[in-house]
């Protein structure tokens, strides 16, 4: 078998407007399955996907949000947001989603899937990937 | 005249380059990814000033942005969406 | 009011073939008049007939099918942007020699000449794109 | 017969990278047939449509900057460009091919199509316009 | 190497397209392997047979195939993605009840695991877009 | 690394984020419209210096921008395209 790879999903992209959310978050689901070391960034407008609160019913679109909740349990679980796309687009931590999962190596405790970053750090989590897929 | 931006002011040029051609009687209706620039405390919240600005309720309700908006942003739905057009005798879509 | 819509992207992809049909029914619910929905660059892909979305999904193509059978709307796929991308009907498929046809029922292909007059007989010409 | 229609044309994406240039062109040229008033702006990145020395050639597409050349034949001479779109490009009048047209009211004299106009013109040939189409 | 491709961007709307076929190319004509190329998002419409494009301009969709035939390439168009717009091939035709298909010789229909086992199977992942 | 860009840095915002998240060590190729981005006297150039830049020969062709580069842009043929693919472990497109 080869080796375990670092995969990185780089999501710059707000949802709805155009598809590459739905598909991106598609392809997450699917790649848990495949035993590599997944991460996530949000990151400019993708910072969007995991806003709080979201309701598409009036707009006829499918609201795919709930969907992140449920990473934490398909093993995705690093999960990082860019301080400074928050800043510039008003939001804070507070308003995104509470994106958890359980922690098989401490008892099953609930943790935080959701760490901010400064861009001098997505920078370095970039750097030390093997293979980056952009959405 | 009204304005129609459908993009994110923070990914694309098309709210920007609206702001800085509307003239100040003129209404921007922001619909789809635009909404986000309805967002209070943003890097682009200046702008909202420059002209009447309005945003379509269902994408702002899609987002979840209702909380976020800046003061004074009208809500309208797709009746007041065909009204602006209706009202208005020249429409351009900064797509 | 006479109004006409020009559409500029495909399904799914964009979010701007929902805002007009959105747009186009609620028109329609306040006794407008749409003169013709043009579709432009990949607004043509609106147009087939051969697309599954999931069943917990709207179907953006079959909607606009739909609502033009029940409005008698006049929807028009540009033919240099359909042959461009392969949307075909009948007349396209003899004339270029293709095995296969796959325009949804409710739309025809014609020229750009239709959004021309479009915008020349409606009261507003209203553009959704990216 | 309808009365005459003051056409506005607004381009604003680049040509190549993607269709809209091309495809907007190809409208333009129809609409010359039609007999209404039509004019064309270029800014923001629709400036590049216009640039001198196009070749297409090792991109494999089609260079169809030839075509705007053939503008004035079919009518169509009022052809603005935003000043502030140029210089945030570090370009200038002279960077952009020379669009002329033959004017009938003046013994077929060779003129220049194109004008150079600042935002603020330009916003008062958006507002006088009855139907926009937007690229 | 080992190089996998993503193409999320359809014909002619996108210069996406363009790129990844040119980059494909000179990859092969250098002695590099390409494990696979997979399309998605609006990319599965490179995957029509349906299209004729204009004499003078390049055949985006034709010009994969061929690609494919002479270097036994695997291009692989996205299941899920093809559904919602509607690239067709037998097996989802009958799936899916519809009357035709529109797939391109060359290419084949799969899942996204195709896309995750590029990732792992080559050296490198190129993404074009938009 | 190599990262690529093939948006127009005044349409959209691909290039100064970019720009923003490499390292003085890596490439950043342009490509498509993305060759926009290496104009010398832009409202973007001071931004080139932060990376080593490369653009694609064939697409600053098409575009017709040759005589408009900014210095030291390192110009490739999609052959150089192939290699700074296989050169650089990490391969990261802002599409």
């Amino acid at each position: 078998m080869s080796e375990i790879k670092k995969f990185l999903y780089v999501n710059r992209k707000a949802p709805y407007g155009t598809v590459y959310a739905l598909e991106s978050l598609e392809v997450v689901l699917i790649g848990a399955a495949f035993d590599q070391d997944v991460r996530l960034i949000f990151m400019d407008d993708g910072v969007f996907q995991i806003k709080k609160g979201q309701n598409a019913e009036a707009s006829g679109m499918k609201n795919f949000s709930p969907t992140y909740n449920a990473l934490g349990d398909y093993d995705v679980n690093q999960i990082y947001v860019e301080k400074e796309s928050l800043e510039a687009r008003g939001l804070t931590l507070d308003d995104l989603m509470d994106l958890t999962y359980e922690d098989e190596d401490d008892d099953w405790a609930e943790k935080k899937s959701i760490r901010l970053l400064s861009a001098d750090e997505i920078r370095d989590l970039m750097e030390e990937s093997d293979v980056v897929l952009s959405f | 005249m009204l304005h129609i931006v459908n993009k994110s002011p923070f990914e694309k040029d098309a709210f920007t380059s609206c702001m800085g051609h509307a003239s100040s009687s003129s209404t921007v209706l922001l619909i789809e990814d635009g909404v986000f620039a309805a967002l209070k405390g943003s890097a682009v919240a200046d702008q909202l000033s420059k002209a009447k600005v309005v945003a379509l309720q269902s994408d702002v309700a899609a987002r979840g942005i209702e909380a976020n908006l800046a003061e004074g942003i009208e809500l309208v739905d797709y009746a007041g969406f065909v009204d602006l057009v209706t009202e208005n005798r020249t429409v351009q879509s900064w797509v | 009011m006479k109004i006409s819509i020009q559409v500029n992207e495909g399904p799914y992809q964009h979010q701007s073939s929902d805002s007009a049909y959105h747009f186009v029914k609620s028109a329609l619910e306040k006794g407008h008049e749409i003169f013709r929905v043009f579709f432009y660059h990949d607004g043509v892909n609106n147009g087939t007939r051969l697309a599954s979305p999931p069943q917990d999904d709207r179907n953006v193509q079959q909607r606009w099918s739909d609502l033009a059978k029940e409005h008698d709307l006049d929807l028009v796929i540009c033919v240099a942007a359909a042959q461009r991308r392969g949307i075909v009907d009948d007349g396209e498929a003899e004339r270029n020699g293709k095995d296969a046809t796959n325009i949804m029922d409710g739309f025809r292909i014609s020229g750009l000449g239709q959004l021309i007059e479009a915008g020349i007989q409606a009261d507003r010409l209203v553009v959704f794109g990216d």
